[in-house]
């Protein structure tokens, strides 16, 4: 029953998510259109965007080998699955003893793996140019995020995603001033991840500051198509990570019936508007910054997290 | 004269009736056969005395120690006879030169043997005065301005050191004689065994005198000045000789007398004076084979070194240090001469000893550039080799009880090695040179060569077992 | 043997005659000075080793006096007297360490000898260690002037003086067996280092056959 | 067992004097020999780790002066030895498709591994361990006639034979020869620390810790591929066995737990800086030897945490540590062992090392691309590949050390989980780049336009390490099953809980708390990737069409140009900037600087880009200067004249004399 009752929760919460991820794009390019004082376009216009794609003949270059064929369908594969294993309505999902925090840096480097080898593929300058600066950017995104786990681990005694939601859900941490140095630096690094302003402007397609577009230059059609998709899973799963373990009130408990987990996503859904309103907002309020200042940023983020993590050494060390 | 006569004597006499006759011989080539001959007579005497019981015959003695150092010693006489024989005839010598090298060289392994021998310390001090002498004949042989100069830079200051040594032998017999009253005062057995009721103080000044005047002869530092240029003139048959042998010989003279003190509790502990010397020898041999220009010298100067590393061994003193200085004395002689046949094999074919000079020969002389590199790498304590061993046991004995002599010990031995590392792919590496293109070494060149590599590798890692009590037992009688 | 027997007094008489005259050696200013004294000094040590002979009733004693006698006291000065001329040396000693200085020095190391030998010789019969001390003085006096000279001559004269004193040592001690062989083998280094510098021509200083051929040698050249 | 294994080794030194006979017909039976010989080693190493660990010493009849050598195999060895089986049979495969070339040295080189990982006493140790040194710079001057490679060669030597001093005096302080002797009695004090730190300058010399460094690059480039595979994949492991037996086993279990500290200090210092430098080089092995450095890094910190966490009591903890170096060190060395056999596929087929000189390979040898790509998503540690079951271990092991009891520990180990994350990233650029250049974009040079796929005997060699990374990384558990007794050896034997860290085929971490289980994430990925092909395929049916690629602006290649103008493509240091920029300004001095002609000058612009590795200036340089100063003085002596030399004799002597008066006199 139990086991019905998480396959259950994992395939609604797939669908759920599969379904939610170009609206959240969508919803956030709506906000800041609003707020720019634009009408902007509906938030299904990337749904549409996506069905259109996919009826185009994708073109690929006379040079191009089969790692731009192949590499569309591993960084859908990769983002895919890492955002299987973020609990948004529900805990106790199928995949919950899977879903390690460490394993979904991996998935997520995975994806970028792909797109970065997707944009060398060709051999032009901008798809190198691309790569080599997302693969930079990871390089202090990584344990910036690393040691925002910690953070969880040190609280929760593990790295797993679900119980780590369901500690910071249950217990009484009360707040704490770690927590939150480790939610800003959490929330630098997805913005980075997710090459959002000031980091990267998903909108432009300037030569000189682009990384995730530049890579995408090749890719259209169907190709293009599911980029763009795992694009927008990818920060529909960093906005669902937030609320997982930031905000996780309302979230149906494992092994809960149907009630809870409207409940759930009542909740969820709340807590991603939220989440995109604060984008948007964000995202309207500051400029680009240069490509080499990014460091600096995510170091930021980095030093938040380790003063994080040191913060909690002295705490529990004294206890 | 010998009370008895021991077939010890045979190995003494021997050569010195073979130096006699070739002393008189014209006809180089059978002059080079006579002399190889000889040596490799001398050398199956060595082996038939290996069934000799250990014992002290007349003025001779027979004993774990000596006997080592003995086989090697015919050993690298024979090989180096074959070498030579091969060699004569680029050396440009006349007929009464060739005639002097050839006796001087059986005298000296005559002496050499004796040496080793003796059991009276006055007669092994004659010996080596005998050795000192035909040597400094052999390396003033081809009479040229350099090789007078190193020939009378080697008489003048091994004659005072040997001077010296004859005053420490005196002073040992002072010390013993109003113990033993007169009789047998010098006998190495009889010392010893009276050792623990001399003066101390007498042994003490003994030591002192033996140190610094076998020490000569050993080239340890600050006494070693005669040895880089005595190796570098002069044939090169004779550097293998005189670094391989004379100074084993001289460590060895030095080793007895610490023995002697060794059985006295109350002296000044003689391992510290070698220890000292020894450091002092590794140090400055390993930084000055830096500024070698001279591939002759750059040998010798590692000859100080390795002598510098066994003086150590002796200076840790025990059963463990004294075998890694014996070891590392015979693994010495023994790759130290094989390298010096092959960088001589080297000169004769580029007519210029300049480490400039030579370079690419395991390209232009594949079979003897090769052969020079691995015993380049032999020399410098890379394994498999004896001096591999006998370097991990020595710095080993520091590490476990002599701690404070880790840095420099293992110091000397890093510059040291970095040097030999540079020098060997320096000769060995690289293009071919035209110039060294001559026709190949034979036979008489290679075959030493290997088979002195391969007693080093024997003696490093795969030893059989009595030959394992053996050193062991002679580790013991160095005390 | 105690203090003011005859035998005693004799030996050390002797061997302080030498133990001077290793200091005339090094106060001479003048090149036929200093062989005179080496004469006189070989003399000495034949009387010695005569002497220790008759004391000890050693035989052989007397044949390594007349040997010293024959070669130390007549010979070996008469050939460097001979080698004086032909090669025209200069008559003045060319000193690395002025006369005072090394007279001083002498005399530290005369003390240095006696702190050595007095006082850790106490088991020894008296005679033998007054005469070590004695002869270590000689031959450290006979090694000083061979580094602190700078004539050739003045160098092997040196090295004859510390051989003089390594025999004074070996016939001061009691039932020494090989003296004569041993002094014999001594000698005959110092006879070929003797004519060494016959054979070489040795003008100036030990180290050069002839400097201005061999200074581009010694040592490894450019 | 042991008889056999000993016997086995025997018949490396027997096809070494089978090389120099046989001639040039040698390399089929030294390089197949050599092949067999390693998968027996394999088998065996294997076969004990799975059934029973043989027992005792074996005594080899014939010795050193001192006393008989002795053969042992625990589980530590065994897992190494398995790693030396594996890779070297590779190794050996690819060397039967090249030229046969080094036929002597290189069955001593496995042999000397070999021995150094069976061997029960530190001088059978040091036997092996130099003799490998020995045999692989015999490799590295293979093609000696290059004034680099003969640099590179003397180098490598020389801090071999640091290494080799450092350990004989580590072996030396723990007093006795045979392992069991130095086990009943362990070091104490400072002459335990003085152990640590010979231990960690011998052993971190040969696996190329940052600062000890600086062969290791140059040396794996000089060596011809099969070599350098070697030495990167299974040499620097040995290393690090020599280290792990040296700290974790030999000087007892009694040591403090800041005994980690410099090792994980070392290690994340050597992980950030080899993954950056990988980043800038620009010759194939080259960049894979400075991953190598990476990789080495990575395995100390497990070693290193594995001390702290046995100092703490933390017994689960430890073996948890401990089982990550362990799967580590296997899964680098075969991985590594992949990726250089594939740069020497390319160097065979394209005829360069260089990037620059590289490119569109995967057209020409999609085979090798396939299994290239096996090798770097490894090293890139992407789910579900080997080098991600380890990472994930160490990750977890460190994110657990905020359980050590001292604040200094708890924030060593997040500041070294920092850095493995970047070490990480990092590497996964470094691979994404290599693989970039050599595989992806156009052909850069007519050679490389030319290239033909790898041949059968190199495409098999590639073949087997490349299903054990995956099989690894899909079952880390069941290989982990095979470390268990090495585990408990580094992790404290009584110490280590019965359940351990292989859980059936998956990880389990933090006492059950956080789990890893590959199979299930690639059959997750492989569901979603299906999933997707059947939607997409469903939905939108269409083939793809092939245009001309736009070129981005550039102005079209010159006729001759038939592959394109390689101007046109990103260059290896153009892939490198923003990491130069970034990170290689403070740690590497990285520089850049551009040339710009002055209005009206018709001379192009120019960009100079370039790094120096800090090691040279601040280790090499400077050490090399003091050598001279010092010789130069020494050099003072030799210019006496003879009454210069006597004098010091005299000196020495009257010294001496008044030293004795002293001696007696006080």
């Amino acid at each position: 029953m139990l086991i019905l009752g998480s396959i259950l929760v994992q395939l609604l919460h797939l669908a759920l998510v599969l379904a939610a991820a170009p609206l959240v794009i969508g919803l956030v390019r709506w906000l800041k259109a609003r707020m720019m004082g634009r009408r902007g376009a509906s938030p299904l216009q990337p749904w549409r965007d996506l069905l259109k794609l996919l009826r185009k003949r994708p073109v690929l270059a006379e040079n191009a080998s089969v790692i731009s064929e192949v590499a569309p369908f591993a960084g859908f594969a990769a983002t895919a699955v890492a955002v299987a294993l973020v609990p948004s309505f529900a805990r106790g999902m199928l995949l919950a003893p899977v879903g390690d925090l460490v394993l979904l840096a991996g998935l997520l480097a995975l994806a970028r793996m792909a797109l970065a080898l997707a944009g060398m593929d060709v051999g032009t300058a901008f798809g190198g140019m691309g790569a080599a600066r997302e693969m930079s950017f990871s390089a202090f995104a990584e344990p910036a995020l690393l040691l925002c786990v910690l953070t969880f681990a040190i609280l929760a005694g593990t790295t797993n995603l679900d119980a780590v939601s369901a500690t910071f859900h249950d217990g009484a941490l009360g707040l704490r001033v770690s927590l939150g140095l480790a939610a800003v630096a959490m929330l630098a690094v997805a913005v980075a991840e997710n090459g959002r302003i000031p980091v990267d402007n998903p909108a432009t397609h300037l030569e000189l500051t682009m990384v995730h577009e530049a890579m995408l230059l090749e890719a259209s059609g169907r190709h293009l198509a599911l980029w763009d998709y795992a694009a927008a899973l990818r920060l529909t799963l960093w906005l669902a990570l937030v609320a997982a373990v930031f905000l996780p009130f309302g979230a149906a408990p494992a092994g809960s019936g149907p009630l809870a987990w409207l409940v759930g996503l009542l909740a969820w859904a709340v807590k991603m508007g939220g989440l995109c309103l604060m984008l948007a907002g964000f995202e309207s309020a500051v400029a680009k910054m240069r490509v080499f200042r990014v460091p600096e940023f995510l170091g930021a983020a980095l030093l938040l997290a380790l003063l994080a993590a040191a913060l909690l050494f002295v705490s529990t060390g004294l206890a | 004269m010998p009370e008895e006569f021991s077939l010890a004597w045979l190995l003494v006499l021997l050569p010195w009736a073979g130096a006699v006759l070739l002393a008189f011989l014209k006809g180089e080539v059978l002059a080079a056969r006579v002399n190889c001959g000889v040596s490799a007579a001398g050398f199956l005497l060595a082996l038939v005395v290996i069934g000799e019981p250990f014992a002290v015959q007349g003025w001779t003695r027979l004993d774990a120690l000596n006997l080592p150092l003995l086989l090697v010693a015919a050993l690298i006489g024979l090989t180096t006879a074959i070498y030579s024989l091969g060699a004569v005839e680029t050396e440009a010598f006349d007929t009464l030169r060739l005639r002097a090298y050839h006796a001087a060289f059986q005298t000296f392994m005559g002496a050499q043997a004796l040496a080793l021998l003796a059991d009276n310390m006055g007669v092994m001090w004659v010996a080596i005065e005998i050795a000192t002498l035909a040597s400094v004949l052999m390396v003033g042989v081809h009479g040229t301005p350099p090789a007078i100069e190193a020939a009378w830079k080697f008489f003048i200051l091994c004659g005072v050191g040997i001077a010296l040594a004859l005053l420490g032998t005196i002073i040992l017999h002072l010390a013993a004689q109003p113990v033993t009253g007169g009789a047998d005062g010098l006998s190495w057995a009889a010392l010893r065994a009276v050792a623990a009721r001399c003066d101390p103080g007498v042994l003490n000044l003994a030591f002192v005198f033996i140190l610094v005047g076998y020490g000569t002869k050993a080239g340890l530092v600050p006494l070693h000045a005669w040895l880089p240029d005595a190796e570098a003139e002069g044939p090169i048959a004779i550097s293998a000789v005189l670094s391989g042998l004379l100074l084993n010989a001289a460590l060895h003279a030095v080793l007895r007398v610490k023995a002697i003190l060794g059985a006295n509790p109350d002296v000044v502990p003689p391992e510290n004076l070698l220890l000292a010397l020894g450091l002092a020898s590794v140090l400055v041999a390993a930084f000055a084979l830096w500024r070698r220009r001279d591939a002759r010298r750059f040998f010798a100067w590692s000859s100080i070194l390795h002598m510098g590393l066994a003086a150590c061994g002796f200076g840790f003193g025990g059963a463990v240090g004294n075998l890694a200085g014996l070891l590392h004395m015979l693994g010495h002689s023994l790759a130290k001469s094989a390298a010096f046949f092959g960088i001589g094999a080297a000169i004769r074919l580029r007519g210029s000893q300049r480490l400039a000079d030579l370079g690419g020969l395991c390209a232009s002389q594949p079979a003897l550039g090769w052969a020079l590199l691995v015993a380049v790498l032999a020399v410098a304590g890379l394994p498999p080799f004896a001096l591999f061993a006998s370097e991990f046991l020595l710095l080993a004995e520091a590490a476990s009880h002599h701690a404070w002599a880790v840095l420099p010990l293992g110091l000397g031995l890093l510059v040291a090695v970095a040097a030999k590392i540079t020098v060997g792919q320096a000769l060995c590496l690289g293009e071919a040179r035209p110039d060294l293109a001559g026709p190949a070494p034979g036979w008489t060149v290679l075959g030493p060569i290997w088979l002195h590599l391969a007693l080093a590798l024997l003696l490093g890692a795969a030893l059989p077992g009595p030959v394992r009590a053996l050193l062991g037992e002679a580790a013991g009688v160095a005390g | 043997m105690t203090f003011g027997q005859l035998p005693y007094d004799v030996a050390h008489l002797l061997g302080g005659g030498m133990l001077l005259l290793s200091f005339m050696l090094l106060y001479q200013r003048r090149v036929g000075a200093v062989v005179n004294a080496l004469a006189t000094q070989g003399a000495l040590l034949a009387a010695a080793a005569a002497w220790q002979g008759f004391v000890q009733d050693a035989p052989q004693l007397y044949l390594t006096a007349l040997i010293a006698l024959g070669a130390k006291a007549v010979l070996i000065p008469l050939a460097l007297r001979l080698l004086i001329r032909r090669l025209a040396l200069a008559r003045g000693v060319d000193t690395a360490l002025g006369i005072g200085p090394s007279l001083l020095a002498g005399v530290a190391l005369v003390a240095l000898s006696i702190l050595v030998a007095l006082p850790i010789t106490t088991g020894v019969a008296a005679m033998a260690r007054e005469d070590l001390a004695i002869a270590l003085s000689v031959v450290l006096l006979g090694m000083l002037m061979m580094i602190t000279r700078r004539n050739a001559i003045l160098q092997v004269v040196g090295l004859m003086s510390l051989e003089n004193g390594l025999v004074l040592a070996a016939v001061g001690v009691a039932g020494m067996p090989l003296v004569v062989e041993l002094s014999t083998a001594a000698l005959v280094m110092l006879v070929l280092v003797v004519a060494g510098v016959f054979v070489f021509q040795i003008r100036g200083r030990f180290d050069s056959v002839d400097i201005a051929l061999l200074h581009p040698h010694r040592g490894e050249g450019g | 067992m042991l008889t056999a294994l000993a016997l086995g080794l025997l018949g490396f030194p027997l096809l070494a004097a089978l090389a120099l006979p046989l001639g040039r017909r040698g390399g089929l039976v030294v390089h197949g020999g050599s092949a067999g010989l390693c998968l027996l080693l394999a088998l065996a190493a294997g076969g004990s780790l799975g059934f029973g660990l043989p027992e005792g010493v074996l005594g080899l009849p014939f010795g050193p002066a001192w006393g008989g050598a002795g053969l042992a195999m625990d589980g530590l060895s065994a897992w190494f030895l398995l790693l030396l089986g594996l890779a070297g049979a590779s190794a050996s495969v690819f060397a039967l498709g090249g030229p046969p070339r080094g036929l002597v040295a290189w069955p001593l080189f496995l042999f000397g591994m070999a021995l150094a990982l069976l061997a029960a006493d530190s001088f059978t140790l040091l036997l092996g361990f130099e003799a490998m040194s020995v045999a692989s710079w015999a490799l590295v001057a293979l093609d000696h006639r290059e004034e680099s490679n003969r640099a590179a060669a003397r180098l490598y030597l020389v801090f071999a034979a640091l290494a080799g001093l450092c350990l004989v005096a580590a072996f030396g302080l723990l007093g006795a020869v045979e392992f069991a002797a130095i086990r009943a009695v362990p070091p104490e004090g400072w002459r335990a620390n003085a152990v640590l730190v010979l231990a960690l300058l011998g052993a971190g010399t040969k696996a190329g810790l940052v600062p000890l460094h600086a062969w290791l690059p140059l040396a794996h480039a000089a060596a011809p591929s099969h070599a350098s595979a070697l030495m990167s994949g299974v040499m620097t492991k040995v290393a690090l066995y020599v280290l792990a037996r040296l700290l974790l086993d030999l000087a007892g279990p009694v040591q403090p737990g800041w005994w980690g500290l410099p090792l994980l200090a070392l290690g994340a210092a050597s992980a950030v800086f080899g993954a950056l430098r990988a980043n800038l080089e620009e010759d194939t092995k080259t960049l894979l030897a400075c991953s190598t450095i990476e990789h080495v890094g990575l395995v100390t910190m497990g070693l290193g945490l594995a001390l702290l966490f046995r100092g703490a009591d933390l017994g689960a903890l430890a073996a948890l540590a401990a089982g990550a170096a362990l799967l580590h060190a296997l899964a680098h060395g075969l991985f590594k062992t992949l990726l250089f056999l594939v740069a020497g596929a390319v160097l065979h087929a394209a005829g360069s090392r260089r990037l620059d000189r590289l490119g569109g390979l995967i057209h020409a040898m999609p085979r090798t691309a396939v299994l290239a790509l096996v090798g770097l998503g490894a090293a890139a540690a992407l789910p579900p590949l080997s080098g991600f079951a380890s990472e994930w271990l160490l990750l977890q092991a460190l994110l657990a050390g905020w359980r050590l009891d001292e604040f200094g520990a708890q924030m060593a180990a997040a500041a070294a989980l920092a850095l493995v994350a970047m070490a990480a990233a990092l590497a996964a650029a470094a691979m994404l780049r290599f693989f970039g250049m050599a595989f992806l974009g156009r052909p850069r040079s007519p050679r490389g336009a030319g290239a033909r796929e790898a041949g059968r005997f190199e495409l098999l060699a590639l073949l087997l390490p490349a299903g054990l990374t995956l099989l690894i990384g899909l079952v880390p558990g069941a290989a982990l099953a095979l470390a268990e007794p090495a585990i408990r050896l580094l992790a404290g034997a009584a110490q280590v809980p019965a359940q351990g860290i292989a859980q059936g085929v998956g990880l389990a971490a933090g006492e059950g708390q956080a789990g890893l289980l590959p199979l299930s994430v690639a059959l997750l990925l492989g569901l979603a990737g299906v999933g997707a092909w059947a939607v997409i395929r469903w939905r939108s049916p269409g083939a793809t069409r092939r245009g001309p690629v736009w070129n981005c602006g550039f102005i079209d290649p010159p006729e001759h140009l038939i592959f394109g103008d390689p101007l046109s493509q990103p260059s290896a240091a153009g892939l490198a900037q923003p990491l130069r920029r970034m990170l290689g300004g403070a740690l590497l001095a990285g520089r850049e600087a551009v040339a710009m002609p002055s209005p009206g000058e018709t001379r192009p612009a120019r960009l100079e880009a370039g790094f120096a590795d800090p090691s040279g200036r601040f280790l090499l340089t400077p050490a090399a200067r003091l050598r001279d100063a010092v010789a130069a003085q020494v050099e003072r002596l030799r210019d006496l004249s003879i009454r210069g030399c006597l004098s010091m004799a005299f000196g020495t002597l009257v010294g001496l004399l008044a030293l004795l008066a002293w001696l007696e006199g006080g």
